[in-house]
């Protein structure tokens, strides 16, 4: 049946989540951009969230929560309309943890998951983006060749792989004979290298690395889903459908900010929200914010129903994408001189907005 | 629970419209290319199909409300065509609903079996109904009203058998004078003036009126309260109610069709070989199923925003906003999508030997009537900046 | 240099075609429109201006002028503010008489070119579009073998073929192993099957046909340009250029028509115009039929002064395409309900832009 | 005769400009990433190249109008970076043009040396400059001008030697009590409060300003007229001016960067082997061509309507509404191309080891200053409609 309700659990966590966003990440969030640095201590607070622990198995030291894409959806929207970059370093690691806990062996469960679930923050990500132009989900560059029958070795490059500073593990996809997979490495592995931090446009508070993967060689434990392989393309649309939710959360912050500015503005003897071309853009904003959510949720609960959701996935993160810049954009437009300087947030959404619209496969839900 | 599946009986119920509506399609093309005719209430093939009235009342558990269902039925509907159906029933216009959701018991006892068109706009005023210059008068001797005024663009205006008609008792009294009316056909003085001739929605008619001291009973003042209110008292606000109803059914309406474009498109871009695989990055498709893609993630946020509208009211809950917000969003996408879809298939598109150019057409008229996409955003700003009339129009 | 300054000639030309396109192709485009009919007397009317007999050269009857692009998109432009469908009726036997002008060889010239230049209409048309969905003037589907040495088989179908209804003979576009070619057609010729006039959307004064060509045998010398062939995407450039300068006048039809309207109408006690919702869109067409105008001068310049015009071709026929239809929407939309009923010529305008817009290959500058 | 092909001589320039650009640019990354440093006013490569006023100035049969060439010298200058100039003049601020334009033959030549900024908006007022609220009272006993009030977003503020500001003499009499204002650094009671933090165009300076007090000598009223004209009489008008010809000089410079993108992007698709043919149908392409192609088709009509104003001022005809039009256009215009080149080449475009990342904030200036986009409408739409300022805001 159609029905657009909340679960109470649902609107408890978009609850408790907005008020995290509110009085955590906003208040944290232009200074972490300008310095282009993560706080510990936001970071820390995330983890604290338990937001990736909790939907973890308990027998791996996890909540057991029944995982919900919808649920994730919801908290993202809110965690991104605090900040995106943070919203993306709490369910970065999703990435990593929820992939090994769906398609993993038990070996690969065992291994991983009870990293993700103790006291500090555990760093872990997918490697899925690479730096050559006209990057292509279905065309990638790095491959993996079978090595005998006990291994591969991983050659190419990937970039704007998140939390890579930090991270002690990255889940690399790669080419195999024809289809994709999904190679556990740890990050001492020999023959990858891990550039310095990225300098990025925007979300300039997510810490994100280019790997070289020189002839990496791994065992065949490390292949995700052992003998079986993976379904690269869950991952995908799983990245996809969260992507889509921080957009929504990212577009609503534009709008929240651009409501009051307008009504406080003044120009021509009215407030400028007084004057249909403002007006009427800022309907636009909140009619294309509606219009995101609900691809999203409807998306998300495509997976989390099990139906195929890489076309609801393909829909949900292209329009989120195009329609984010679009709110963006227009926010910077309705402040005017005030959108383009950083004593405002607004350019900080533009970048953010851009930024995250053309990548692929960081985070999961 | 959120969720976006039917069940299997509502599936069931969308399945046989689309089998109707497969049918009606076939008569799509003449109705459109003889516009003095007007589409027959019941069709040849009817007996063939079953009533599914009786279906869609009857909601088990896990089936989705009725409002959600009744907007999926419209779109399944006019995904066949405007206005050809299997069988047209009686009362189901316009003024039906304002019937419905203003008229006192008897009144909708009365009428409620004549098919009512509404008639609101005049020809010196279009997106401002308060600005209506059609006047009621009492004639307390004879107990009548005496109706004087023009009304333009009358939906179904030909075929109904009366109007309920926007008419002010008191000019001077602006928003808050005017009251709904209703003339049954063959009234003296209540002349239909024109049949419009238009660009879509062909075999659906659109009428001119012509009031001339037409008289009718003093009980036929919808709702029956004579009194004007105080100006800002809300009166007017539930003239304008009947509009929350309507404008998620219209945006369903044109919607439809818009389905009907994608359908028609993606058979052909099938046929030809392009690849509509979602699994990669936009950039790396063909142009022609980049754009596709673009076109169909439109239709499904427009449609989302209807279902939303529709499972409020189903809810019991406030939908004034998400109204003239499916409305406003689905305005331009059908627009949009129409025209893209010609774009993507070429010449061959403009052909009238297929019905793409019709759905071009037809589904025009979504962002223009029940509230152009302009008045709908007017609304919504009000509402997010809390701004009265006078703050913003 | 840089130059938007009009000769003389053009200026004159100019205001001689807007009044006639006033007095003549105005007042007959709605009742042309509704009777799927091209009036002999707007025919006659613009057969006397000599549009195309005056630039062909006098020994083949012509008046000898130099052909020029920039002024005929002047006119072109000036004609389809008119009616678009008239201004195409007008020029769509250029396509074939300069063709054949600019590439024909002499014999083809010494037998074609005359006929354009008598006291009665002579129609031909260049053949270019094929039925097919996704048509690609790179991808024709319409193929010419050769047939021994003297001559070559056509077979495929071309639609969209303007004024076909009387055209007395074709210049089909075909693949001519791997390369396009175009070949002289008569109407009667064997294996040519001609269809009833195509009904359109839009441009329904304009009677199109389609083509069915079944193993149809022409002679060597129907090849345009001989054993050399022809240089057909000329073709298409010129007409793109074309076609960029009729969608222009299309364009302005539309904002000419909407200004006083939207001046004269009143809603919530003002004229729509003092709206800023309508105003900026309004503003906005002026904008883009600039735009579009000096992108058709652009192209017509780079053909004039014989510098390669591909790209500009390009871009001007596709923005035109793209932004005429864009002001006719938006012209429907100033208008409301006046908009979608056919008492006002914004809705045919509408029809014409899409219809237009698509369309390739049917006109010459 | 119409022609857009510029002659040897010009292209001879232009391209001079352009390797002077590709220097510019090896130092615009530094200046991005250390907004408190100014670019040096002679870079150590100027050597290498010659001055180019001298060819600018003589213009020649078959050269382009001085208006246009020096535009397109703009457009190339901005392709290498915003603010990094081989050789960067004294006296090429806005507040000179304003000078220029307004300036009485004796206050052009005492301060035609002086870079001047220009400071119009206020905190309380953007794209309204009629609602300046800083104020000039005359000090008879003194002869001189006490100001007092904010200036904020003042290009190149910190780097001017001076400033072109308007200020009241009377709030009461609106625009027409507005007259422009000579201030030099140094003078007391003038102090630089700010420099923004912004979004791009970091390298180029802009301040905010407090005038406390600052008094400075009669004559530095600008034009020397201290009569306040009668209201409509067009007084205004004058102080507006300047724009017409800043309007293009905007749009150039938000183009050049513009322009950089593009090609940015082609090389790299070329790179990948994208065909960018234009032979054939938009939809036959990759989605990646078609989207570029229609980056550039934008581009270039920005270019023209661009060109159209400047060559209008080249031949003494009016160019308000062609300022104001190439102004919007390009102001939309380098949003959508920055953007949409970002989109098309991928993640890569977001890094700032290449700069792309920097144009696509650059540009974003471009429909803010120097009346926004909405301000650029508002003129064009009262031309069309021949609307006072009344009719229309």
């Amino acid at each position: 049946m159609i029905s657009f309700e909340p679960s109470e659990e649902q609107q408890v966590v978009r609850e408790a989540m907005h008020e995290f966003a509110e009085q955590v990440l906003r208040p944290a969030s232009r200074e972490a951009d300008e310095a282009s640095a993560l706080p510990d201590a936001v970071l820390a607070q995330l983890h604290e969230l338990g937001l990736v622990a909790t939907q973890l198995p308990e027998a791996f030291g996890g909540g057991g929560e029944q995982r919900s894409p919808l649920t994730n959806a919801i908290l993202l929207d809110e965690l991104a309309w605090g900040d995106a970059a943070f919203a993306m370093a709490a369910l970065a690691p999703a990435a990593f943890a929820f992939a090994v806990a769906d398609q993993g062996t038990q070996d690969q469960q065992a291994e991983w998951l009870p990293r993700f679930c103790g006291e500090k923050p555990y760093a872990a990500a997918l490697a899925l983006v690479e730096p050559s132009p006209l990057f292509d989900v279905n065309r990638l560059r790095t491959v993996a060749e079978p090595k005998g029958d006990d291994g591969f070795v991983l050659s190419g490059a990937k970039s704007c792989v998140p939390l890579g500073d930090r991270a002690e593990a990255f889940l690399v996809i790669a080419r195999n004979n024809g289809a994709r997979d999904a190679f556990i490495l740890p990050r001492d592995a020999a023959g990858l290298s891990i550039s310095e931090t990225e300098k990025n446009l925007g979300l300039k508070a997510l810490p994100t690395v280019t790997l070289e993967l020189e002839r990496v060689e791994v065992p065949a434990a490390a292949r995700l889903g052992g003998s079986d392989g993976c379904d690269v393309q869950q991952l995908v649309d799983r990245a996809r459908v969260a992507k889509a939710a921080v957009l929504t959360g990212l577009s609503r912050a534009v709008l929240d900010y651009s409501v009051p500015y307008a009504k406080d503005r003044r120009a021509f003897d009215q407030a400028i929200a007084q004057k249909q071309a403002i007006a009427f853009r800022i309907a636009d904003m909140r009619i294309e914010i509606d219009a995101q959510r609900w691809l999203s949720w409807k998306a998300a609960a495509d997976l989390e129903y099990g139906r195929p959701a890489t076309k609801s996935a393909h829909h949900a993160g292209a329009y989120a994408a195009e329609k984010a810049m679009w709110i963006a954009d227009n926010g910077v437009q309705v402040l005017g001189g005030h959108g383009f300087i950083r004593e405002h947030p607004v350019e900080l959404w533009y970048r953010n907005a851009r930024t995250l619209g053309v990548l692929e496969g960081m985070l999961s839900v | 629970m959120i969720d976006f599946e039917l069940s299997q009986r509502d599936r069931n119920i969308l399945d046989q419209v689309r089998q109707q509506s497969l049918v009606c399609r076939q008569y799509a093309r003449h109705y459109d290319e003889n516009e003095h005719e007007f589409p027959p209430d019941v069709l040849p093939e009817a007996a063939d199909f079953p009533e599914l009235a009786g279906e869609m009342l009857r909601r088990e558990e896990g089936d989705s409300g009725l409002g959600v269902l009744g907007l999926l039925v419209t779109m399944g509907e006019h995904w066949g065509d405007y206005s050809v159906r299997i069988r047209r029933p009686k009362g189901t216009a316009l003024g039906n609903a304002a019937l419905r959701a203003s008229g006192t018991p008897e009144q909708r006892e009365k009428w409620r079996s004549l098919t009512l068109a509404m008639a609101i706009t005049e020809p010196g005023c279009g997106s401002d109904p308060s600005q209506v210059q059609t006047t009621a008068v009492l004639d307390e001797g004879s107990d009548e009203w005496v109706i004087n005024g023009e009304k333009i663009f009358v939906t179904a205006g030909c075929r109904a058998e009366g109007v309920v008609l926007w008419a002010t008792l008191d000019r001077s009294a602006g928003r808050a004078g005017i009251k709904s009316f209703l003339v049954e056909k063959g009234t003296p003085g209540f002349v239909v003036s024109q049949k419009e001739k238009k660009l879509g929605i062909r075999a659906d008619d659109t009428a001119a009126y012509v009031f001339n001291d037409c008289r009718i009973p003093r009980g036929n003042l919808l709702g029956g309260k004579e009194e004007i209110p105080k100006a800002g008292s809300g009166g007017f606000k539930g003239v304008m109610k009947t509009f929350n109803m309507t404008r998620p059914l219209v945006a369903a309406i044109g919607l439809g069709m818009g389905e009907a474009a994608l359908d028609f498109t993606r058979e052909h871009l099938e046929d030809c070989g392009v690849d509509l695989g979602y699994g990669g990055a936009a950039s790396g498709q063909s142009a022609a199923a980049e754009k596709f893609q673009r076109l169909e993630a439109i239709y499904e946020a427009a449609k989302l925003t209807i279902l939303r509208a529709a499972w409020l009211a189903d809810a019991g809950q406030p939908n004034n906003l998400e109204s003239s917000l499916c409305k406003a969003k689905t305005g331009a996408a059908v627009r949009e999508i129409t025209q893209g879809c010609i774009e993507i298939l070429g010449p061959l598109a403009i052909s009238r030997d297929h019905l793409l150019e019709k759905w071009f057409r037809d589904v025009r008229i979504t962002d223009i009537y029940e509230g152009t996409g302009e008045i709908q955003r007017m609304i919504i700003a009000r509402t997010l900046f809390g701004y009265t009339r006078a703050d913003l129009s």
